[in-house]
């Protein structure tokens, strides 16, 4: 039940934000506030009394099933296991950190543009725990619809074209795994004599022959490794990125990337084990392509928004690589990253909003010798830097060193090139300090002034939750292990 | 005394938290107490420690604390746990003991500046992370710490940011270590997936029961080890970050990029010396590198003018000797000379410092001349710092270790002539910068007026590094004359005895020959720039071309920026816009083009329509007629 | 043969819709072609001696009534704002 | 087949022949009459004869009576005679005409394909027509109440007289050509007045 109301208060949190700024944008600013707060607090306050049977009980924590559409075997079918509460934690505190970071940034219709922000946090809350393929499907649009229109709308200079291409790019998609979940489920109606359903557990069990299969996974993981993005799919991002809001890049990078991989390994690997072990070959060499390629168009940027959006596409890589070595070290890894990366890239993007609205740029010549108007924030984006390269004691070295840990034994070589990609990173992130805060300070106009406290309470929270990650992961790991642990079985 | 040993690294990382997060707050007198104290009380817990190491050794010959469970996943389990056995105490000594002089030094040093606190910060944080290094139980931990010390290496080299040469330096000194700890990484992965363990103590137990001698994967192992410790040791071929290192503050290049951080890949090859030995080609390249090392950065040594870059060419020198002891096996020998070598390193960087300071920022030795008189303390512990690099007999420490490294390089077993004389050849060479560096900064006429006499803080720390680098030697004698070999006895509780090969020739003779090498050196810079500071050996002009050569450090920056970073650079320029998105971009325009070939038909001309449906129905109809 | 007539009815329908430029003709044309189809309807359910066909051409009758409700309403309109009813000239739609 | 098919489908083609020839309104109008008078003779000799009645009342009556008033309304006489003789130009009629007889031709051949039986007239009767229109077509009724309901809607509203209004999409740069539009149409109004 927990999981309606979570799902719930965002939803009528958005209409409320709608309705209310009619009149008063202050409050409808507290109520977006208040709801994601709300909502934040219900996953937590679960963890707290419910901790002990976490770690002994069985994997799926929680469950709701109600009717939805019987006819055609459609049930609102809610459940949550380690990994879900995982993305459900994540998904709410960027949420929490989107409302704020937004809170003086969006002037115009704030009610509409705090509407789609609810709408869009509701959407993949509910891709995170949607039980049923016909749900999943309904909020999979549901968040994809909100967040094109935070785009077009509040966007920067080139907002619309970066808006149609996002759109195009994931519907497609989209359209795509419709297809398979279709095929999914008359192959299985017939097999099981007539009982047709999109229940996700009832679909398990379907067994399919090998072209079939293959043709069918290929649906779903087109439509995820779109959102992931890998290589040669992943040209919508860096424009969404670039030009959506600061909350909505916050979103995209922290949390619609990692539907993609939650959908990997939530539904391709444990419905089509023999078929995406067939591609994991070629899925991980894609992988390190990722990893490589975004890195070295990381580089080449001078938007500071566009470069860390190729650092996302480079990180993503890891991803690939770590779900397709079919390891559980890798897997664990793989779930960190997510982790970690929608923490560390969401910050830098709440950074590069915060340069952006000091110095209304976002041309990293533009910039340089920060650090002497605003050590604060150059100590901040210090960590986060190194977060993106990969220094221990912060989350992503745990999520990448596990990641090539468990790939190497699979493919030594992949792993080697994967782990020259750090080099890379290096590379591409000292470029964002050395570019922004070091060298001489530009003497255009008063210094910028230095974080705010709404700003500190952002970064705070973020800096708190990488080096948490990085210093004591075992949480997390435990959370995961039995999911991850009957995955590998599975296989 | 177990649980004494997570202090040592906490009240650094104490000292760097309070300074990060309310530096800015607080009056300088307090940041310098923090800054400093923090590293004094670590000094004191680590003479604690090894006192009692000391009197009682304990089981299992060390002193382990786990702190908590890092992760475990699957058969991977990493703890953050803390181990201090011989020849960490060694280390985690001169990192305390030199960082707390260091720190003393810089309280003064760096008064004037702005940021101070960041300073300290930095610093704090770089001990922190260098212990870490040096005690972690396992690989992973020390990996923190690896990378602990490159960004602050990296922070520090920096520090001065405002200045984009430094920027430069910092980024280049990051990127090349980087390289370095990639492969190591890499060798973890291996190493993981032959043994099933990353715990140090786990590795040296099972290795050799695991692995035959010389077997591929050891080997492999073990040069992707070597090339990490490469990248943080600036040993050929990636030495090139460390000269340019050398835009950081004094302080900092005497604490990281001399005495501790560099001499970090020293200490991994050490650890891991089990591995090591079990890999006999990887061994002899370790002594191969070392011996080129030596000489390559001996002879840049020779020709640099900036008084830093010369003990920076000097450093990888002295770190070529240190691998080249690990590779002929002579582990306590390389120990040792790790040890003097961080004293006399650390003193001579920072009565660098405070003549530069002194004479204005001035980097030029031919701009400075006749300090002797004006500063003598100063040139008194330099001379002692440059006597101990130019290991003159008997009176410095730097003797004792190297002349050590000289004997083994020719009596281990993995020894031979050729190793020997090179090394014999770097010795005369370190002899003649030494002596030429000494005589154009301390002798001759003043160029430059002095500025500033150093603080009375500033001047304990380089007394006391001075003694240090006099009498550190005396610990361990050559074993033809005293016999006393305190060190070597403390070091082989970890480290395996070097290998001797029979029917040697006496010592003596060695030590004779290494002896007069010295002095030739000395006597040969003596002839060269006393007086006329080499006027005539400066503008020769067959020899401007190789000087120029030298100057440059063997041109290895210029193959570099040819090889890799402009190929780099091109690629990444031409392919910024994304061929990809091109590609994308081309179905859009298709589409657009498309549609304007078809919106000529939609033109609303009604009767037009109707003749398409028209002919339409007659196409249909004529089908089904022919057909 | 009753079909044949239907052809030529529409076929006669479809000239007129063709050929001529005005709108009420044009009207007219396809009123001719509606019908021709309600006959052919007719003539089929008379073969078949079903109520189909006069049923199809009840809802053919419906269609054609709202249609020219609705053309005739929008000829008016078309008067009043172009002041022709030329459909040459009524080309609206191009850009 | 009865005499009566035979020389009501010969009415019926000549005169919409004269409907699509006439270049006055009102005369292709009264053609049409006559047109739609010999179908509903075919339907009551194809043994119709509900759609018989229906076609007299609801063709032959009241959409022609509709149309008469558009005519009317828009006083259609005479002018737009001489237009339609102006624009009937053979080169305008021929080709779509040509088109159109080929289809005839092809049509033609399609119904002699089949197997050539006799047309057996049986008559079939009102009641069984209800009952089939409100038996399985119920649905179907509906929906053509609807679509009757949306026919007078919609030409209600599209029938009020309304000041010119363009979409917004067209109206970038459309205000001009409108303007030009409106200034000839106030002249040709004061010559209407001065003819009267």
């Amino acid at each position: 039940m927990i999981l309606v109301w979570m799902i719930g208060i965002l939803l009528v949190g958005g209409i409320a934000c709608w309705l209310v700024a009619q009149r008063n944008t202050f409050v409808c600013r507290w109520i977006a506030l208040i709801a994601v707060i709300t909502a934040f607090l219900i996953p937590v306050g679960w963890y707290v009394q419910h901790q002990p049977v976490i770690v002994a009980g069985d994997n799926w924590l929680v469950h709701f099933q109600a009717d939805w559409i019987p006819a055609f075997g459609i049930s609102f079918h809610l459940a949550m296991d380690g990994l879900s509460f995982i993305m459900l934690l994540l998904t709410f505190l960027l949420g929490v950190l989107a409302v704020l970071c937004s809170w003086n940034e969006i002037r115009e219709k704030t009610g509409f543009y705090f509407f789609n922000l609810l709408w869009t946090l509701a959407g993949i809350a509910g891709v995170f725990v949607a039980m049923d393929l016909f749900l999943f499907y309904f909020f999979w649009e549901v968040m994809l619809v909100p967040m094109y229109f935070l785009i077009a709308i509040w966007g920067d200079f080139n907002r619309r074209y970066a808006a149609y291409k996002f759109f195009i790019f994931t519907q497609t998609g989209g359209l795509l795994m419709l297809l398979s979940i279709l095929a999914l489920y008359f192959i299985h109606g017939q097999q099981s004599g007539g009982n047709y359903t999109f229940d996700y557990f009832a679909l398990l069990n379907t067994t399919m022959v090998g072209a079939t299969a293959r043709w069918i996974m290929l649906g779903f993981l087109i439509a995820f490794v779109i959102k992931l993005p890998m290589v040669p799919l992943h040209n919508w991002l860096p424009d969404a990125h670039s030009e959506a809001p600061t909350a909505g890049s916050l979103i995209l990078a922290g949390l619609l990337l990692k539907t993609g991989a939650y959908g990997i390994i939530r539904f391709v690997l444990p419905l089509f084990p023999q078929a995406s072990f067939d591609v994991a070959w070629f899925a991980m060499l894609v992988g390190v392509v990722g990893i490589v390629y975004g890195a070295l168009l990381a580089f080449a940027q001078t938007d500071l928004k566009r470069l860390i959006a190729y650092t996302s596409v480079s990180h993503m890589g890891f991803v690939l690589l770590g779900v397709f070595a079919f390891r559980e070290i890798a897997l664990q890894g793989v779930v960190m990253q997510l982790l970690t990366h929608g923490v560390s890239t969401g910050a830098l993007f709440v950074l590069a909003g915060m340069l952006k609205e000091r110095l209304h740029t976002r041309d990293i010549n533009q910039m340089g010798g920060l650090w002497t108007a605003m050590p604060r924030m150059g100590g901040i984006a210090m960590v986060f830097v190194m977060a993106s390269l990969g220094l221990p004691f912060l989350g992503s070295f745990i999520a990448e060193f596990l990641i090539l840990m468990g790939a190497f034994p699979v493919s030594p070589v992949l792993t080697i090139i994967a782990s020259g990609g750090l080099v890379l990173s290096a590379l591409y992130s000292l470029r964002i300090v050395q570019k922004v805060f070091l060298g001489q300070a530009q003497t255009v106009g008063e210094p910028p002034r230095d974080l705010s406290a709404r700003e500190w309470v952002i970064m705070a929270s973020l800096t708190a939750a990488i080096i948490f990650l990085g210093l004591y992961p075992q949480p997390v790991l435990d959370m995961v292990r039995n999911v991850i642990g009957e995955m590998v079985v599975r296989r | 005394m177990d649980q004494l040993l997570a202090y040592i690294p906490a009240f650094p990382l104490l000292g760097f938290l309070i300074l990060s997060l309310f530096g800015r707050n607080l009056p300088k007198q307090l940041i310098g107490v923090i800054g400093a104290g923090t590293v004094c009380i670590a000094a004191l817990i680590t003479i604690v420690v090894g006192i009692a190491f000391l009197q009682t050794t304990p089981e299992g010959g060390a002193f382990s604390q786990l702190l908590w469970s890092w992760f475990r996943v699957g058969n991977l389990s990493i703890d953050i746990s803390l181990r201090v056995d011989a020849l960490t105490l060694v280390f985690i000594f001169i990192i305390t003991f030199v960082g707390a002089l260091i720190h003393i030094y810089s309280a003064f040093f760096m008064w004037h500046d702005r940021d101070y606190a960041r300073f300290f910060a930095s610093m704090n944080l770089f001990v922190c992370a260098m212990l870490l290094l040096v005690m972690a139980d396992n690989l992973v931990l020390m990996y923190l710490g690896w990378e602990g010390v490159g960004l602050c290496s990296y922070l520090l080299i920096g520090f001065w940011y405002e200045v984009p040469s430094n920027c430069r330096a910092a980024n280049k000194a990051f990127l090349i270590t980087r390289i370095g700890d990639t492969a190591l990484l890499i060798g973890l992965f291996l190493l993981f997936q032959e043994l099933g363990t990353l715990n140090i103590p786990g590795i040296l137990q099972r290795a050799p029961d695991y692995f035959a001698s010389g077997s591929s994967n050891i080997e492999l192992i073990t040069i992707l080890l070597l090339v990490g410790g490469m990248g943080k040791s600036a040993q050929m071929p990636l030495q090139t970050w460390l000269p340019d290192a050398m835009a950081g503050p004094s302080p900092v290049s005497a604490l990281i990029h001399a005495a501790t951080m560099v001499t970090a890949g020293v200490y991994l090859i050490a650890r891991m010396h089990v591995l090591f030995q079990l890999s006999p080609v990887t061994m002899a390249i370790v002594a191969i590198i070392g011996a080129i090392t030596l000489l390559v950065a001996g002879c840049s040594a020779l020709v640099q003018t900036d008084i830093k870059r010369i003990l920076a060419y000097s450093t990888i020198s002295q770190i070529g000797y240190m691998f080249l002891a690990l590779g002929i096996g002579a582990w306590s020998a390389a120990i040792f000379h790790f040890f003097t070598h961080a004293f006399f390193k650390a003193l001579l960087f920072l009565a660098a410092g405070v003549v530069i300071e002194a004479l204005h920022h001035e980097h030029n030795i031919f701009m400075m001349g006749g300090l002797r008189k004006r500063m003598p303390v100063v040139f008194f512990t330099f001379l002692a710092g440059a006597a101990a690099l130019s290991a003159l007999p008997l009176v410095s420490a730097g003797f004792f270790s190297k002349d050590a490294i000289l004997w083994y390089s020719w009596s281990a077993a993995n020894g031979n002539s050729f190793l020997w004389l090179i090394a014999l050849a770097g010795a005369f060479i370190t002899a003649l910068y030494s002596t030429r560096l000494m005589l154009v900064v301390f002798w001759g006429e003043m160029k430059t007026p002095i500025h500033e006499q150093p603080a009375q803080g500033m001047v304990i720390p380089l007394i006391v590094l001075a003694f240090f680098s006099v009498a550190a030697g005396f610990i361990e004698w050559p074993h033809n004359m005293v016999h006393l070999t305190l060190f070597s006895d403390h070091v082989q509780k970890v480290l395996p005895e070097t290998v001797m090969k029979q029917g040697l020739p006496s010592e003596y003779l060695f030590q004779a020959i290494a002896a007069f090498m010295t002095f030739a050196g000395v006597y040969m810079g003596y002839m060269m720039y006393y007086g006329k500071p080499g006027v005539r050996w400066q503008q020769s002009p067959g020899l401007s071309a190789t000087r120029e050569f030298l100057f440059s450090g063997w041109k290895f920056d210029q193959l570099y920026q040819f090889l890799f970073v402009k190929p780099f650079v091109f690629i990444t320029r031409i392919n910024k816009s994304d061929v990809i998105d091109r590609m994308y971009n081309g179905i859009a325009q298709a589409s657009l083009r498309l549609n304007s070939w078809f919106s000529i038909s939609q033109n609303g001309s009604l009767r037009l329509y109707i003749v398409g449906v028209l002919a339409g129905i007659l196409f249909i109809i004529t089908l089904q007629l022919l057909l | 043969m009753v079909l044949l007539v239907a052809t030529v009815l529409f076929t006669l329908g479809l000239i007129g819709v063709l050929t001529r430029k005005n709108v009420v003709f044009m009207l007219i044309s396809v009123e001719i072609m509606l019908n021709a189809a309600g006959l052919a309807f007719v003539a089929a359910g008379s073969r078949w001696e079903q109520p189909d066909g006069q049923v199809m051409f009840l809802f053919i009758l419906a269609m054609a009534a709202a249609e020219v409700s609705v053309g005739l309403a929008l000829v008016l309109q078309i008067y009043h704002q172009h002041k022709t009813l030329d459909v040459e000239n009524l080309k609206e739609l191009k850009d | 087949m009865s005499t009566l098919f035979y020389i009501s489908s010969l009415v019926a083609i000549a005169s919409t022949i004269m409907v699509i020839t006439r270049y006055h309104p009102v005369h292709a109008l009264l053609f049409l009459a006559v047109s739609f008078l010999s179908v509903g003779m075919i339907f009551l000799s194809l043994g119709a004869p509900f759609v018989a009645a229906l076609e007299v009342i609801v063709y032959a009556g009241a959409i022609i009576v509709l149309f008469i008033f558009v005519v009317m309304m828009l006083n259609l006489g005479r002018e737009t005679a001489q237009q339609e003789k102006e624009w009937l130009k053979p080169k305008v009629w021929v080709v779509p005409s040509i088109l159109v007889l080929i289809l005839l031709a092809e049509m033609t051949i399609l119904l002699f394909q089949g197997p050539d039986q006799a047309m057996q007239v049986s008559v079939v009767d009102p009641r069984k027509v209800a009952l089939s229109l409100y038996g399985e077509y119920i649905i179907a009724v509906e929906l053509t109440g609807f679509l009757l309901m949306a026919g007078i809607v919609g030409a209600a509203h599209i029938g009020k007289h309304q000041r010119k209004e363009l979409h917004r999409f067209l109206q970038n740069g459309e205000e001009e050509k409108a303007r030009q539009l409106r200034e000839p149409e106030s002249v040709t109004n004061e010559q209407t007045v001065l003819h009267d």
